[in-house]
């Protein structure tokens, strides 16, 4: 029925087909059966969106009020400098707020460049062929694999084969090549909506492939990358299981990257579901979520700041 | 040669190296690109050299279909897994995907400039927010809440859902703004201006302009859903039952690696291990179906 | 602009550049005073209260603790990635022969319901029935007329283990009970549904779940040692036989057994070995 | 066909001695020599046995109806055809002598040489600076000196740098279409190229951007070899010393422009110059 009313205004001699008089867009009270006028369709299905998301800002400002209020109050200079005790009962999160800056680092500093790195070769340097579908796809598919299971690869193989221990950079490793998988698609979608005309121009200007692909291309796909590598950096930080098995749960200060460090997200999985304490879990809580708040203004600022140098 | 004089001139080496300066770049790229993918094979080789044996030693079909799982006996089949880890992708992509893309459309289609800054860093920070903390808040305000106005033991389909809906939104929502905004303007106002209005314009020309990228994003947002493990196992009852209603408990396969991975030795170890192998399998169906559907669809679109 | 760009993008790169060798010059992996302990995310909590004492004593030297489960630490003994392995299930006989475990402390396990539940005592037949299927509402015990939530935890674990072999006879849980990977989440369950019964750890269990006497017997930490309770499970620590530990690890495990040690276990809720 | 070719140069001889004065050099031996070239994508053939000189100094127009060839002709002559993965060709495009798909040939250098206007301006995501020095960047021009002398001189040269010289940091895309197109032709110019090929330049533009494209055109001919392919015919009369009419994929026939306008020798030229089809 929507359909129908929708459809109508541009393909207008349809109606001439059925023998009806040929519908005027002005008059659309008078057609056939219920039929929502297109403006009116137009309000309702805006409004619907609308709502949709208000919804989805509405369940972020929940989580977020509902975090702070209960996380908040606990949160004290105190506990963000000072390291836990009596297993997280007592003390801080100071070494838990360093290791997450460690391991999501690392990580997204070493899924980053091959990641695009990656992408750039999919996209610009080879034609596309069942080689490039195949990887696209295996790439897709390993982006459902559960994270535990990366977990164990990375204590398999990190960790124990290479020799690196649970440490920093096992863990970072591990959650390198868990992002990697979004990193290559999110960039690949990026490069590839890049005009194909931009490209033209720039060989016709004398670049080389790869003067193409840095000056032009990159720069105009920058905000899809980065949003690829933001949504990276959040998935880095929020991951609790691949971690507990490659970059451990020692909370202290590592001295080292072959150092094992205990991340917030972890942190707070232990104090919560180990019932050990709630106010310290939330306040933990609090810790994270503030810190990812201010990673993702961080990020949008220097994007917006960036397009509107570029566009 | 006289209008040239201004370029600087390149040593023979040069600009022998500049000839050949595609195919060096492009062989390191090559190499960048191959150690990527050869992480990501030797990831999936792992998982089916530790998972397969013990699948094809109990038999696939068996293993897939029976409902025993009691891996200190030795039973091990995973069918109620399954069907719990399609029950709950299916809810999440309804959820997820209608926000996702509602979300989309309207970032791109009819949000002003001011609340687009709003909007969007806030659906992106939804993506940051740590699935243990979505796990959590499930726990302590939506199972409580099912519970006391829906009834069942609010651990349920329903439950894992509506969460992992809102974990798959910002997966969803920037892959189809991306996917949205490659749509050239001209299309929008080449159809605005045959008389369309904003809305049919978004339905008949943009959405289907962009549905290669939407279909990524679904896929990605699915892929999201049916991979994640904290949060679910939080919120899903992990009971061994097929689901029989959206408020009974449920357990999906990353629950079932996820919950028991820590403590299984020997065969128990190798049987989650297989259960990866199923997932792996399962996401690996599901995106050829999508991606035949949005190639098929595309093609006769281009043929018409 | 292209020009600040690039001295932009050339900043970054050199601190990047930097940050590489920062880390690389923190090459060290000093294994010298650190023993790695490792192993069921139940013990950890309280190995990681007695790693802290042990540290503050003995600066020099350095316990970490790991969680991981029980498995991943005696897989981690085996391959030297730690010296010490935590566990809350009994050694698998292939393990046994290789591995030395020593009693830390005991666990008693309680059945706990909802705080306004009023059944207050069941006996393991009753548990057991309940578990299995066969009781299904709770005024079959004596209690409201309101079907039973069972809450179990997840196969493997220490816990279930324990509970499996003292009151399930090693009889199959219910399909229908709901499966929850920790003592905290067992808690949060019953706190919430006045429908549940669950088993958990003595020593974590406070006033937000009722606890019910087993046979009459109240689950009290003198019940478990003198066993009269009989729910209890060992927490152990696992080493290699014949394996040489280092100095600081043989200091760490004798300060478990010592008093001070155990004094920290109790304090924590545990039932001392001593 | 080689003696037609033959017969052509003799025509343009005289031709160009006639029209010396617009010349600042005289017409030497050819700048681009275009033998038996045949051309296409995959299985598809677009271009079979074209044969042309292009002289220095001189505007060559080139009509045709669509689907003639004659992008993919003006795309091989700076070698842009070679990206397209499926591109095949045999005879040759020699540039000053020099066979420009012979392989040891910098095809960055020959893209400098022959630089392009295509039909819609395309600037790219950057400033209106950085869109100008991008070519002589990519050439290795380092000197802000230099680089600012280019940008004047070329902004100047598309007549455009009146419009824009106090918003050379702004984006290029603020830039209204026509102004668009002239910064795309400066940019080009920038590059200082020996020959430049335009592609339907005005086909998206109203008179007097036309006009003035047109205008800028006029003054480089006398320092440039020009190529123009155009669907409009008064503007290869007004815009071109000699003309060449490609059909399905052929050269149909090349010639002054005057002759072709008003006496060619082929009946489909003349149809299609009165509007008969295409």
């Amino acid at each position: 029925m929507t359909r129908q009313a929708i459809s109508n205004p541009l393909h207008a001699d349809e109606g001439a087909d059925n023998g009806a008089p040929p519908p005027q867009i002005n008059a659309p009270r008078h057609r056939r059966q219920l039929r929502i006028p297109p403006d009116v369709a137009q309000r309702i299905v805006v409004g619907g969106l609308w709502a949709i998301a208000m919804s989805a800002v509405a369940v972020l400002l929940f989580i977020i009020v509902f975090i702070m209020v209960k996380g908040l109050p606990h949160v004290t200079p105190e506990f963000l400098l000072q390291a836990p005790a009596k297993g997280g009962r007592l003390g801080g999160v100071s070494p838990m707020i360093f290791g997450t800056i460690a391991v999501a680092g690392l990580a997204v500093l070493i899924a980053g460049p091959i990641g695009v790195i990656t992408a750039i070769y999919l996209t610009e340097y080879t034609r596309e062929s069942k080689l490039t579908a195949f990887i696209r796809f295996g790439a897709d598919c390993l982006a459902g694999i559960p994270s535990i299971i990366f977990g164990l690869f990375g204590f398999v193989f990190f960790a124990d084969t290479l020799g690196l221990g649970i440490s920093i950079i096992s863990g970072a490793l591990t959650l390198a090549l868990m992002v990697l998988p979004t990193i290559i698609r999110t960039s690949e979608e990026a490069i590839r909506a890049v005009p194909a005309a931009f490209r033209d121009v720039s060989f016709g200007l004398g670049s080389t492939r790869w003067q193409m692909v840095t000056r032009v291309v990159l720069r105009s796909a920058l905000p899809g990358i980065g949003t690829g590598i933001v949504l990276s950096i959040g998935r880095s930080i929020s991951e609790t299981a691949a971690l507990m098995l490659t970059s451990g749960m020692v909370a202290r200060h590592p001295s080292s990257v072959f150092d094992s460090a205990r991340t917030l997200a972890l942190h707070f999985f232990t104090l919560s579901r180990e019932g050990i304490s709630m106010p310290k879990a939330y306040a933990t809580a609090a810790v994270l979520v503030l810190a990812i708040l201010m990673i993702n203004l961080l990020a949008y600022w220097f994007m917006r700041r960036f397009i509107a140098r570029v566009r | 040669m006289r209008a040239s004089q201004g370029m600087p001139k390149r040593s023979p080496l040069g600009a022998w190296l500049d000839r050949k300066q595609d195919l060096f770049i492009s062989s390191i790229l090559l190499v960048v690109a191959l150690s990527a993918i050869s992480g990501l094979v030797v990831i999936t080789a792992f998982i089916f050299k530790e998972g397969l044996p013990i699948m094809l030693q109990v038999g696939v079909g068996k293993f897939v279909s029976s409902s025993d799982w009691y891996p200190a006996e030795g039973h091990f089949g995973i069918f109620p897994m399954i069907m719990g880890s399609l029950a709950v992708t299916a809810g999440a992509l309804v959820i997820g995907g209608v926000l996702g893309l509602g979300c989309a459309v309207v970032l791109t289609q009819f949000c002003p400039r001011w609340a687009v800054s709003i909007l969007k860093p806030s659906i992106e920070l939804l993506a940051g927010i740590p699935s243990v903390v979505y796990g959590f808040i499930g726990v302590v305000i939506l199972v409580p809440m099912i519970r006391v106005h829906l009834g069942g033991p609010g651990l349920s389909v329903l439950a894992s859902s509506i969460v992992l809906g809102i974990m798959m939104l910002p997966t969803v929502t920037s892959i189809s703004v991306d996917a949205l905004q490659a749509v050239p303007k001209a299309y929008r106002d080449g159809s605005i201006a045959l008389g369309a209005t904003h809305w049919q314009t978004t339905r008949m020309v943009i959405l289907k302009a962009s549905r290669s990228g939407l279909v990524a994003a679904m896929i990605l947002g699915m892929g999201r859903a049916v991979g994640e493990t904290m949060a679910v196992i939080m919120v899903a009852g992990n009971t061994l039952d097929v689901p029989d209603s959206i408020l009974a408990p449920v357990r999906t396969l990353t629950s079932n690696i996820a919950l028991e991975m820590g403590y299984a030795a020997g065969d128990h170890r190798k049987a989650l291990f297989a259960t990866g192998v199923v997932l792996f399998v399962i996401i690996m169906i599901l995106n050829t179906i999508a991606l035949t559907v949005s190639r098929r669809r595309s093609r006769r679109k281009s043929g018409a | 602009m292209a020009s600040e760009y690039k001295r932009y993008a050339r900043a970054l790169w050199l601190l990047a550049m930097l940050c590489a060798c920062c880390a690389l010059s923190g090459c060290r992996r000093n294994t010298a005073g650190g023993v790695n302990v490792m192993g069921s995310t139940s013990i950890q909590p309280f190995a990681e209260v007695l790693a802290d004492e042990f540290n503050s004593r003995h600066p020099s030297s350095r316990i970490d603790v790991q969680g991981g489960g029980s498995t991943m630490g005696i897989q981690s003994v085996t391959n030297n990635l730690a010296q010490i392995a935590m566990c809350s299930r009994e050694l698998k006989s292939s393990e046994s022969r290789y591995l030395k475990p020593i009693i830390i402390a005991l666990d008693g396990m309680a059945v706990v319901v909802h705080k306004d539940n009023t059944v207050s005592n069941l006996t393991r037949e009753q548990v057991r029935e309940m578990f299995v299927g066969n009781i299904t509402n709770w005024s079959q015990v004596g209690g409201e007329d309101r079907p039973i939530r069972l809450i179990t935890r997840e196969e493997g674990s220490g816990t279930r283990e324990a509970f499996a072999k003292l009151v399930m006879n090693n009889q199959r849980v219910s399909r229908k009970a709901l499966t929850q990977e920790s003592n905290g989440a067992v808690k949060e369950l019953v706190r919430g549904d006045r429908a549940a019964i669950g088993y958990m750890s003595l020593g974590l269990v406070n006033d937000e779940a009722k606890i019910v006497n087993i046979e009459g017997i109240v689950p009290s930490t003198d019940n478990v040692r003198n066993g009269s309770y009989p729910l209890v499970r060992p927490f152990l620590f696992v080493v290699r036989m014949g394996a040489v530990l280092s100095p600081a690890a043989k200091e760490f495990l004798e300060f478990v057994l010592s008093p001070q040690g155990q004094h920290l276990l109790v304090e924590e809720g545990l039932v001392s070995v001593l | 066909m080689m003696s037609a070719n033959n017969e052509m140069h003799k025509v343009d001889h005289i031709r160009c001695s006639h029209v010396g004065e617009h010349c600042a050099t005289s017409p030497g031996p050819a700048k681009i020599v275009v033998r038996d070239f045949h051309a296409g994508f995959g299985e598809t053939q677009v271009l079979r046995n074209v044969s042309l000189d292009i002289y220095p100094c001189q505007r060559l127009a080139i009509i045709g109806p669509a689907g003639g060839g004659k992008t993919t002709f003006l795309r091989s002559l700076n070698r842009l055809n070679s990206l397209e993965h499926d591109f095949r060709h045999s005879g040759s495009i020699l540039l000053d002598g020099q066979d420009i798909f012979a392989s040891n040939v910098d095809v960055a250098r020959i893209r400098r040489r022959v630089g392009m206007l295509y039909a819609v301006p395309i600037p790219l995501p950057l400033s209106i600076y950085e869109n100008l020095t991008y070519g002589p960047r990519l050439a290795g021009i380092r000197d802000r000196h230099r680089l600012d002398e280019l940008v004047e001189t070329s902004l100047k040269s598309a007549i455009l740098w009146d419009e824009v010289k106090d918003r050379l940091r702004e984006p290029a895309h603020n830039l209204s279409g026509g102004q668009q197109q002239r910064m795309c032709l400066a940019r080009v110019l920038a590059l200082e190229p020996e020959v430049l090929l335009l592609d339907e330049p005005c086909s998206g533009l109203d008179p007097i951007s036309t006009a003035k494209i047109e205008d800028a055109l006029d003054e480089l001919k006398s320092r440039y070899t020009v190529v123009l392919v155009t669907n409009n015919t008064k503007q290869a009369a007004r815009a071109s010393e000699r003309t060449a009419f490609f059909l399905m994929g052929e050269m149909i026939e090349c010639g002054p422009t005057a002759v072709i306008f008003t006496n060619p020798r082929h009946g489909r030229t003349s149809d299609y110059i009165t509007g008969h089809f295409g």
